[in-house]
């Protein structure tokens, strides 16, 4: 099962890349472009029976080392299978 | 029973002639995987096939040498036991394709190429070539190659303590990203690339082979055109957290005595390291690719061997050293893999699953590899551009307007927005930083230091190959001098067009004629360097840029100087006589937008004088700073050593005898060669002349460090005079300005 | 006296700390892999600078649960002075050992180059031998170095004077042109509640000798040994 | 709007950070996780009318900037305001 795990800056926290993006988005003439804020992603492929164990573990590996709680936040998404519709994430 | 049809013979780089030889040389029909084995050692890059009869003409012998061409790196002895290895690698054509990621394997290639040797990499260099930097697809190779560099060198902890980087339109569809390394190692105890005694053990070891990088070395050895493209999956990825502990875990397996030959899977793969070392060893190596790691599943035997994947190690190991061996990989997360034997016979024997799928003698793969005396031809630009009449230029723009811009001028300009990137401090020895001149590391545990400098000019190389690679050297050559180090060896890094082209080739053969006459004149010998040919887009060459690396000896590192004056006060003596030589130079270039003339002439016996006076000035403490004039001439040399002091200076020098309207432009801006701005405290000035003039090297007392500004006076007239704060201000903004937003906009 | 250098998977600046320490200043130094689980008996800790699994993921971040990691934290406990350089400074602030994270440089780039720290406390192993207000020209090379915490961390890192580094200019001025990259109120180095774990972006283990460009780091490591000795005389007493 | 840019390295591209990262998750005893492959991820505020719009600003700054075409590949998603569904990626 694939795990889909996006890790963001938390809000109150200035980010530097996604500033530099956005900058040169305006110099590249997109000015509708009003914020870019940048994050990471990870696909886990997870060897889980269910959905609610996939997301276990990947919420277990966001925890603890994929994301920092004192400057990032975490969203998960559950891939049941190939093709299969992605389950409504839970953010935290 | 297989077939293989002309065009999948084709498909593999190989001519006609070239097959035919494969068939008589096996006896039968290659299987697919020789097939593809033989495409790449054939290839250019890997047989080194149009150049090798014209690299075989350069001097490699020398007292302090212990390892030329031909092994992974050279090696000369820098006393007290020790050796510096050095070599210097291009990675131009995956750098024009992915800029990051070609930059950063490059670096990760060369550095495997030392430490292979048994030697700790202490320092890197760089040497790259860029189109305008108006252009933004450039800005983005730019910009692209340089944090590739910093994100490898830095992240493994090697110190880059500097380069050279030049500009020019022909470089805008292939830029150049050269990278040199130099390592210590103790003198008895390197370590080659060679396996022998039947039975030993053949080890992989680092990251898993992958599908990427298939065909790179017979891509580095094909002209880009529009059909480049699809050639384009060939991109590597590098690793540098893995490299650092394959440089770790190998340094600490050389010590133990386990290992009788290593060598790292660069061009062409495990294809490469197999045949190379059982070829050096004179003996066979036998291995099964179903026992390589691997990264995809389903590879087939040609695709493992001809994978490029990065950080990547063959190793034969002593029978019964072989847990030992494996226990020190371990430490460092690394597995070791027994994948094959050493064998007698002489052939490279590739298995899968225990089948045979390729069986060759390791000599047709390399020794008895095809080489070529391909036709040579004057070019047809030559005597045109050769000419140049200033007259017809109409007058020069007044000489503070070309100072500025020539500081304005890219190739002149600060590089602090690049190196500052570097991490060109770390392992405490950088004692010489870039920007201050040739980078010089001192060797701990020893009184001495290593200066080393990377210098090429391609506009010279242009309008006269063998002139033009002869002041390569002795640019190089000096510019270590200038830091008070007894060149000692030399690579070089051989960047040209098309060699099936006659003119290509011609400008090649006549380059390494002129190195080598360069470096017999200094008696510096060559250990060994890398060839990079089919560097063209859509039929256009390159300016032809052979780049050497330098490397000099510094006996006492207390006494290294630097290109910034020291002290208010001090006087300013230039060595060496300008005669107005405006061919090539950066002026032509820059104001009259002109690659034309006849390089700076040069006389070796002069440059040999003036080198053996630096490196004596210095070391008797005379000589206080001293930097090479190049591109800009005096008036740029000389403002160059006021930057980053805040010191000024005030001279008067000798106009040169040329056209009057062109006498000011000529005398401050002309590129003659075998000249040096040096500093001395005032009442010495007429010992370092008299000592000079001994030696045979003209000298004149110039003027004298201090003051805010930069004033440069002839005949009796002041031709520039700046305010030292904005001529500095002009030079260090203007490789930021392209990249960075003025502080303060929106 | 004995100091532990740590060594995880990617640190290269280990021999730097080693070099300045043994050969500088003359002290017992011995590197200590990752995976060890004892710290040899050392006096003093240092986890140098370097890309600690090559900094993959996040600075530091991996690192954090190396097997040594516990005892490092076990000798801090104790009170023990433990020194974090650039990524060794990124190891604590992961391991929770210094409040805090690092984000990328304000101006994206990895930067090398001199700058100039004042030295804001003197009551910590590693300034003690510091001038109030002493200002420091070591270098930095990082590209996450800016310091970034919670609005009410920093405040009580400032009202506890755990800020013991601040980027200044020469004159000792706090100004955002003489922050490097981007740090909140120009931090460039903290200590612990207790005062006693130290971490920093600038390297002061590359500035201990004049020949490459600066002497002024050695006081860090100075102080440390003043800090045993001290320690040990006070025990004895 | 919103546009979510999910940059990922190409299925054949080496991701030493992914990989690291599974050695990292596989030390700390998640065995059930059998590949990690990292990636970057942009969250893009857009002025534009429509999702369509929207989302062909995001696709040209993915293509001029965000991704490298050499070695990555792009997913986009746009969620047209604040709370509504994410309409279906498009991947290219
Ligand atoms: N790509 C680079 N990487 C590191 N240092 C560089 C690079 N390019 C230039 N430098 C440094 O900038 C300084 C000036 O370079 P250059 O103008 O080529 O010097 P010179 O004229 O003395 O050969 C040198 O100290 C050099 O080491
Ligand atoms: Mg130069």
């Amino acid at each position: 099962m694939r795990a889909r795990v996006f890790v963001t800056l938390k809000p109150s926290v200035f980010d530097p890349q996604g500033t530099t993006v956005a900058e040169a988005l305006h110099t590249l003439g997109y000015a509708t472009v009003t914020d870019v804020r940048q994050g990471k992603y990870f696909e886990l492929e997870i060897d889980a029976r269910t959905p609610e164990e996939a997301r276990r573990v990947a919420a277990e590996a966001a925890d603890k080392l994929l994301a920092n709680p004192v400057i990032e936040s975490y969203r998960i998404e559950i891939d049941a299978g190939a093709g299969a519709a992605a389950s409504a994430g839970v953010a935290r | 029973m297989n077939t293989i049809s002309d065009e999948l013979v084709q498909q593999h780089g190989l001519s006609h002639d070239e097959y035919a030889r494969i068939l008589e040389m096996l006896g039968r029909v290659p299987t697919a995987t020789e097939l593809g084995i033989f495409s790449v050692m054939w290839s250019e890059h890997c047989s080194y096939k149009s150049s090798r009869v014209h690299l075989r003409t350069l001097p490699t012998a020398g007292k302090r040498v212990l390892q030329g061409p031909g092994e992974n790196a050279g090696a000369v002895d820098i006393g007290e036991g020790l050796a510096a290895v050095f070599k210097i690698e291009s990675h131009n054509h995956p750098s024009f394709i992915e800029p990051y990621q070609g930059a950063a394997t490059g670096v990760g290639g060369i550095i495997r190429d030392i430490f292979t040797m048994g030697a700790r990499p202490i320092a890197l260099l760089n040497s790259l070539r860029f189109g305008p930097l108006d252009d933004p697809l450039v800005r983005r190779t730019f910009a692209g190659v340089v944090a590739g560099i910093a994100g490898y060198g830095n992240s493994i902890g090697i110190p880059t303590v500097g380069g050279e980087i030049g500009f020019d339109d022909s470089y805008t569809g292939n830029p150049l990203v050269n990278v040199f390394c130099l390592g210590i190692a103790r003198a008895d105890e390197i370590v080659k690339g060679v396996a022998s005694g039947v039975g030993n053990a053949v080890y992989y070891v680092g990251a898993k082979t992958g599908r990427d990088g298939i065909h790179g070395a017979t891509m580095a050895s094909a002209e880009f055109d529009d059909k480049s493209a699809d050639k384009r999956p060939a991109v590597q990825v590098g690793d540098p957290f893995m490299e650092k502990l394959l440089l770790e875990a190998c340094l600490e397996v050389m010590r133990t005595g386990a290992l009788v030959g290593i060598q790292d899977m660069g061009a062409a793969g495990l294809t490469c390291s197999t045949c190379e070392m059982g070829s050096r060893g004179g003996a066979g190596v036998t291995i099964d690719v179903s026992l390589v790691p691997q990264r995809e599943a389903g590879m087939t035997p040609y695709e493992i061997m001809l994978s490029e994947s990065q950080e990547r190690m063959l190793l034969v190991v002593r029978r019964g050293h072989e847990a030992e061996v494996e226990r020190i990989f371990e430490k460092w997360d690394l597995h070791a893999v027994h994948i094959g034997e050493v064998t007698s016979g002489g052939r490279l024997c590739v298995k899968h699953h225990g089948e045979v799928v390729a069986d060759i003698p390791n000599a047709a793969l390399t020794d008895e590899a095809p080489v070529y005396r391909r036709p040579m031809a004057e070019p047809a630009y030559l005597a045109g551009a050769r000419q140049l009449s200033l007259a017809a230029l109409g007058p020069p723009p007044p000489a503070r307007e070309v100072f500025r811009r020539l500081l304005a001028s890219p190739a002149v300009a600060s590089k602090q927005w690049v190196y500052r990137q570097y991490d060109h401090m770390v392992r405490t020895n950088t004692l010489v930083v870039p920007g201050m001149g040739a980078g010089v590391v001192r060797v701990k545990g020893t009184t001495r230091a290593l200066a080393m400098s990377v210098d090429g000019n391609g506009r010279f190389v242009h309008l006269d190959p063998f002139l033009g690679a002869q002041l390569a050297v002795a640019e190089a050559a000096r510019n270590v001098a200038c830091t008070g180090a007894q060149p000692i060896g030399a690579t070089n890094c051989l960047n040209f067009g098309n060699p099936e082209r006659p003119d290509i080739m011609w400008q090649f053969a006549r380059a390494v004629e002129g190195i080598g006459a360069a470096c017999r004149a200094l008696d510096i010998p060559i250990t060994g360097g890398n060839v990079s040919l089919y560097n063209e887009t859509d039929g256009r060459a390159v300016l032809p840029t052979p780049v050497l690396g330098m490397v000099g000896l510094i006996e006492d590192a207390a006494t290294v100087v630097r290109r910034a004056f020291r002290g208010e006060g001090d006087a300013i003596v230039l060595l060496g006589a300008g005669r107005g030589e405006l061919g090539g130079s950066e002026y032509l270039k820059v104001v009259h937008g002109l690659v034309r003339g006849t390089p700076p002439v040069l006389d070796l016996e002069l440059e040999a004088a003036l080198q053996r006076l630096l490196v004596a000035g210095v070391a008797a403490g005379l000589i206080r700073s001293a930097h090479d004039c190049a591109e800009g001439g005096l008036a740029v040399t000389l403002a160059e050593c006021c930057f980053n002091t805040g010191l000024g200076a005030s001279v008067e020098v000798p106009s040169v005898d040329v056209e009057t309207a062109f006498a000011s432009v000529a005398t401050l801006f002309g590129e003659s060669a075998s000249r040096v701005v040096v500093s001395v405290q005032a009442d010495r000035t007429a010992e370092l002349v008299a000592a000079a003039q001994a030696g045979g090297v003209p000298a004149a007392a110039i003027g004298r460090v201090g003051g805010e500004r930069i004033r440069i006076a002839m005949a009796g007239q002041i031709a520039i005079d700046e305010p030292l704060a904005e001529a500095e201000d002009i030079w260090s903004r203007v490789i930021g300005g392209y990249f960075d937003r003025p502080r303060g906009a929106a | 006296m004995k100091f532990a250098v740590v060594v995880f998977p990617g640190s290269n600046c280990d021999h730097d700390a080693y070099h300045a320490v043994k050969h500088v200043l003359g002290q017992d130094a011995v590197f200590v892999w990752h995976k060890e689980t004892s710290l040899s008996g050392a006096d003093v800790v240092i986890l140098p600078g370097g890309f600690a699994h090559g900094d993959y993921l996040r600075t530091g971040a991996i690192a954090r649960f190396s097997p040594i990691m516990q005892e490092v934290r076990r000798f801090a406990d104790a009170r023990g002075p433990v020194l974090g350089i650039c990524n060794g400074f990124q190891v604590l602030l992961e391991a929770g050992l210094l409040p805090g994270a690092m984000l990328r440089n304000r101006s994206v780039r990895f930067q090398c180059e001199h700058v100039f720290v004042k030295v804001e406390q003197t009551d910590t192993p590693f300034t003690l031998g510091c001038r109030p207000g002493q200002v420091l020209k070591i270098p930095i090379a990082h590209g996450e170095g800016n310091y970034y915490a919670e609005p009410a961390v920093v405040e009580r890192l400032e009202r506890n004077r755990q800020v013991i580094f601040r980027y200044t200019t020469a004159a000792g001025a706090v100004t955002a042109e003489a922050n490097p990259n981007g740090s909140v109120n120009n931090i460039a180095g903290l200590c612990s509640e207790a005062r006693n774990v130290v971490g920093l972006m600038p390297h002061p283990e590359r500035a201990c000798e004049l020949a490459i460009g600066s002497a002024d780091g050695l006081v860090v490591l100075e102080s440390a040994v003043a800090s045993v000795t001290q320690r040990a005389v006070a025990a004895a007493r």
